[in-house]
């Protein structure tokens, strides 16, 4: 089968299992012949997943999932591979800004999907102000200007360029130590495919799975080849960065997962994350969030045979 | 006669409208008819209804950006015209200074606005992200204006031996006025864009939020007949800014310049 | 004794062409080899076949077009700051009324629309255009569009009035009437006039010198001189003295003409 | 004579030369003194190798968005002359088409790219957010030089009863030539940043990747002379469609408008 | 007999224009209650003032102006189609040479440059331009920039031909030549012409009727009839005929300008 799968973000280590997936032949052995369309700044991948332009799309955090049953639009969420939202902030060690307490009194260079989600519980939660949000157009300039200003990041990627142009190591704080219990880069796909086709989307799932624990424990360097050919400025040094911090924080295989498997999802853990966003007024308390995601295709340790013992 | 001015009066405020509705009806039908789901064509109803149920946020954030564009357009008019007056002096000058103005109007604003960031006070990078996109029509047009000087007249005032300064104020700014008027729509349309393009990148002007935000948040959150609605506050916006500069013109070109005089007679 | 005479007077010379050469880039020689001198005071008037560079000439004296060869010496210099231009097209700012069109020169040397308004108006009544003065030129005809130029360039009241066929859209009652106007005005200010016209009758009766030119390169065909002392009224019309004139023109202008069509 | 030409013939070309690089003199030791780090501003001499440095990968992306540019200018100019003959038809075609007209203008591409990708294939959403950006000015522009058509001239016309399609050619887009070329010229600055902001908003199109997605990246990488590398590509991009648009202004225009002759003699 | 009468002569008329008032957006009445014929054949000329409505006729004529009030009937409609207009600027398209602008009717009447070009050699020549055919207005001198108008009006051989005081800026000599060539190339087409002079002498010398036209919203002061069979040449300018039709019509030109200033 043909499979259109959009990612949220240029090709990047984070994506590497769904590379590693296509470079390995784990798609086609699941019968599935699987082109990744990388997203960028502006590609809304869960638009083109509503309207039919794609069959799967990564969905970045669990709150676009609540909008998206919000706005009634026919999206599931049927895994999720981060099972730890690697979304970060960094500050400037040594300016009063070290701890997490300090951060909400700083400019903060947030972009506009953060902004739209993650800051509104930040703001309920620890006290931060939208007068000190500032747009991040992915490029920390103003953040390294600024030595009291604070800047969204992602865990593998923006400190690896901080620490080698900027010359110093950032402080960071990942959200997910504070409450942000989001899952992350998760797959997504229409209602409809998964009551017409429901043995498309366990393939897919599975052999998704399956690439995440080759990407992370077996040889990566196919899928690391495909990335860079697709995002010629990726660099080695960043990739190698990249792989280490989500092996160093379990950004995948950590907590449920290592019971029953990557791209597990659970029911009490949504539970956690509603009640907490509902609290912050970032949706709806009577939100029926549960059409939003089914546990039909994960929890099935495929794969965990792969992790090394 | 009366009777003829009434119908065309009728005609010119009718035609519109009638198209304009006769286009959102066909909007309407054809979302209803093929069953276009909101959340990837609203019908004009659905983001009619979402104009009023939001009306305060929106009506808000319109504001802010509103005064980010007048801000914009009220800068970019006068640096347009002092630049094209400036190049008007000399070819020397003119040949010095286009290609720095070229160079600006080229330059990507998203790309260089975390570099403004990082040089000034967030407000100014926004007024700057802003006055950047809409400046240069005018400074073209009101250039090609002052370049168009009546030959004869020219040389009526070299006869006069009239002072730099007399040349510009008696005879260049009335010849440069239509195409600077002209260029001046162009930048009032423009002036809005710059203002939501210079919020998503150098962030809105002040406290609010304006409604490049609101159209962002919208998207991220499927919320498409809210983006509509926004929208159509930036398309009113933008005919309305167009309406008064057109206006503007009509009644500074009436009776004397060809495009403003519906006829001869 | 003849008032018309071809000798050459020697009164003082206001401007003095030499030798002057003007070739367009497009490469037509205009002029070549020009001499004229405009002297203190006279009314001298150009005639010549159409194209033959009487434009030229006008434009080179006032400045507005400088020679490609040659000189062009002015024996009092300030006079150059004092002259009025009756352009061959009106030249009106098309978005200005009557009365600021005439206004226009004397807001450039700096007066104020109260002081110069009773001017403005003078000058608009002699040329009868008093109750247009607040038109635009789109709304004016031809004649009238001439006129409001007429009054634009006599209103500084200058030393030097230059005219390239002033009165040629005007009917003859009128362009008689100027014709008188123009001379009172000039006995007025001691202006000189350098005029441009196609009537040979017009140029018998205002110049105290009448130069025609050839289609050739502005070749000056024939002077002849009148004499200032003459009055001009109506029985000078009917005076041999003007019939004359009016005789050796017209010859000289057919010369010229056949000579270029030679 | 010929000497006097040569003379500001040199003149001509050396004076921008010369401003152009005292800027950069400027700079550079401005930046050598204040000691600014490379990723806040590089100095030109480092752009400048990063530019060597990386040439085949910054030319193979020029030639991306140069492509975008080429492709959106084209269609821009094609549809903003149709749009504004059509316009020109008649008040009732311009008050009605007019709307949409402004309303796509200032329709801020950044927010609705994600739209676009929705209804319509990448390549095409590319050339559609660049078009918008540039069509505009060229239609406003277009619209003004065939209103002004001289009355007199338009009398002519009629006397002899071209036909529509004489009078458009003979006529009306004669009379509109100087005011649509400083269309074009607006419009071939737009088309570029046109291009870029396609690019941003709706992908690359075809397989390569454009210059705004290097400096996106080369910003995200902190790789501020890169970042600067393209931008500097994209203002000569810029400079050399601008000069190519005012040559060919001159040769059209040379002769008979006011605007493109030195001088009256 | 004199040849000049005042009499209504009942001649088919081609265009009649009846109770025809013109009233511009500005308020001014330019004609009120206006009645003319223009006869098929004749030549008539329209004199008066400046600004009494003569060019405002030509324009009511020729279509390019519709009138406020009353009527104007055709008695052959195709004739319409069919007509030559010198205006009263030259009105010359500034981007096309001289060649172009002469050629545009006939490119407009779908004739191609080859099949053309003789035609509009044939008219430059006429107007003594052939030398300038590739030049471009503004390198023209005023009086040139007219002629080639005048070669574009008459290159299409029309059968009503206006001319809108198009011998005004050029010298006599030209002038009477071109008087004789008009003459010439009416008799060859049996054209009508409607023409607007100031000079009362070409006005006699051309017409077979000459209208004064008052100041005051166009009101005709007299008609001045000429037997079209007397030989317009040299013998005609010297003839009682042509004195006493230049004297009535500058009395009657005197008269209307009187009036209006009273
Ligand atoms: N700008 C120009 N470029 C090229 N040739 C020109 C220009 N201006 C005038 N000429 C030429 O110079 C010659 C003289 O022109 P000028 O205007 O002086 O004639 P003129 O005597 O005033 O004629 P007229 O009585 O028709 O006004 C003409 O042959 C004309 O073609
Ligand atoms: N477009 C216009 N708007 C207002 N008034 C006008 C317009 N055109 C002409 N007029 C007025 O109409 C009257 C007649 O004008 P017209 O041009 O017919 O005069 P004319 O007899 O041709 O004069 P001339 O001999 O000076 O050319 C004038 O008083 C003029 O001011
Ligand atoms: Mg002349
Ligand atoms: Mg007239």
């Amino acid at each position: 089968d043909k499979i259109r799968f959009a990612t949220n973000w240029r090709a990047q280590a984070e994506h590497g299992g769904f590379y590693q997936a296509v470079a390995d032949g784990v798609y086609a052995r699941y019968g599935l012949d699987v082109s990744i369309l990388q997203g960028g700044p502006q590609l809304n991948a869960r638009l083109l997943l509503a309207a039919g332009r794609v069959d799967f799309a990564m969905g970045a955090n669990t709150i676009q999932m609540f909008e998206s049953a919000q706005q009634n639009v026919p999206i599931v969420t049927v895994a999720s591979m981060f099972q730890i939202d690697p979304v970060i902030f960094m500050s400037h060690p040594g300016v009063g800004l070290d701890r997490f307490e300090d951060l909400p009194k700083a400019t903060a260079f947030i972009a506009s999907d953060m902004r739209a989600s993650v800051w509104q519980w930040l703001k309920q939660a620890y006290g931060f102000k939208d007068q000190n949000a500032k747009p991040y157009n992915f490029n920390s300039a103003p953040f390294l200007a600024d030595k009291k200003s604070i800047e969204e990041g992602i865990l593998t990627s923006e400190p690896y360029a901080i620490e080698r142009e900027g010359g110093f190591t950032p402080n960071i704080f990942l959200l997910s130590d504070y409450g942000y219990d989001s899952y992350s880069t998760t797959i997504e796909t229409r209602a409809d495919t998964i009551a017409k086709t429901p043995d498309l989307v366990q393939r897919f799932v599975d052999a998704s799975i399956i690439g995440w624990y080759n990407y992370l424990y077996g040889d990566n360097a196919q899928a690391n080849a495909m990335i860079k050919r697709d995002n010629p400025e990726m660099t080695d040094g960043q990739i190698a960065y990249s792989i280490a911090k989500m092996k160093e924080r379990g950004i995948v295989d950590s907590g449920d997962a290592l019971t029953d498997g990557v791209g597990v999802i659970t029911d009490a853990r949504m539970k956690s994350f509603f009640d907490k966003m509902a609290k912050a007024g970032v949706v709806p308390a009577d939100l029926d969030y549960k059409r939003g995601y089914t546990l039909r295709f994960i929890g099935k340790k495929v794969g965990m045979e792969l992790r090394p013992k | 006669m009366s009777k003829k001015r009434r119908t065309i009066q009728w005609r010119d405020i009718g035609a519109p409208f009638a198209v304009f509705f006769a286009a959102l009806a066909l909007w309407e039908a054809l979302v209803r008819w093929k069953n276009v789901p909101p959340y990837i064509l609203p019908a004009p109803s659905v983001v009619f209804e979402k104009l009023i149920e939001d009306r305060e946020l929106l009506f808000s954030s319109l504001m802010v950006t509103l005064g980010v564009t007048f801000e914009a357009l009220v800068v970019a008019t006068i640096c347009g015209v002092a630049l094209a007056l400036l190049i008007a002096q000399s070819k020397w000058l003119e040949r010095a200074l286009l290609p720095f103005a070229i160079t600006l109007q080229v330059t990507p604003i998203i790309a260089i606005a975390p570099l403004l960031l990082v040089y000034m006070q967030p407000g100014n990078a926004v007024l700057v992200c802003a006055f950047l996109v809409a400046f240069f029509p005018i400074l073209s047009n009101t250039s090609l204006g002052l370049a168009s000087v009546d030959f004869g007249l020219r040389d009526l005032f070299d006869l006069y031996h009239a002072s730099p300064w007399q040349k510009l104020i008696y005879l260049r700014l009335p010849s440069a006025l239509p195409q600077f008027l002209t260029g001046l729509r162009i930048g009032g349309g423009l002036a809005l864009i710059g203002a939501i393009v210079a919020e998503l990148a150098a962030g809105a002007s002040g406290q609010g939020t304006g409604l490049a935000y609101r159209i962002v948040e919208a998207g991220f959150r499927l919320d498409i007949p809210r983006m509509f609605a926004a929208l159509a506050l930036i398309s009113l916006s933008g005919l309305a800014i167009y309406g008064a500069l057109a206006a503007l013109s009509y009644v500074l070109l009436r009776g004397w310049h060809e495009s403003a005089r519906a006829d001869q007679e | 004794m003849w008032a018309v005479t071809g000798a050459q007077m020697t009164a003082s010379a206001l401007v003095s062409l030499r030798n002057v050469g003007k070739i367009f880039p497009s490469g037509l020689v205009a002029l070549a080899d020009y001499d004229l001198d405009v002297r203190q005071g006279e009314i001298l008037t150009l005639l010549g076949p159409s194209g033959c560079g009487k434009s030229t000439v006008l434009r080179l004296i006032s400045g507005l077009s400088s020679p490609t060869a040659g000189s062009i010496d002015w024996s009092a210099p300030q006079i150059k700051n004092n002259i009025g231009f009756v352009f061959q097209d009106a030249t009106l700012l098309p978005w200005a009324s009557v009365f600021n069109n005439v206004f226009l020169p004397l807001r450039l040397s700096g007066l104020s629309r109260e002081t110069a308004s009773a001017r403005v108006d003078e000058a608009l009544a002699h040329v009868g255009l008093l109750d247009f003065s607040r038109s635009l030129p789109r709304e004016l005809s031809g004649g009238m569009r001439m006129r409001c130029a007429i009054a634009r360039a006599l209103v500084t009241h200058p030393a030097l009035i230059m005219m390239d066929e002033p009165f040629a859209a005007l009917d003859e009652v009128t362009r008689f009437k100027l014709n008188d106007d123009l001379l009172t005005l000039k006995r007025r200010l001691s202006a000189t006039i350098v005029f441009v016209t196609h009537s040979v009758f017009e140029a018998a009766y205002l110049s105290t010198r009448i130069i025609v030119m050839s289609r050739r390169a502005g070749r000056i065909i024939d002077e002849i001189e009148i004499d200032p002392a003459i009055a001009r009224d109506d029985d000078y019309r009917s005076s041999k003295t003007f019939a004359e004139a009016c005789r050796r023109a017209s010859h000289a202008l057919r010369v010229s003409i056949e000579e270029a069509t030679r």
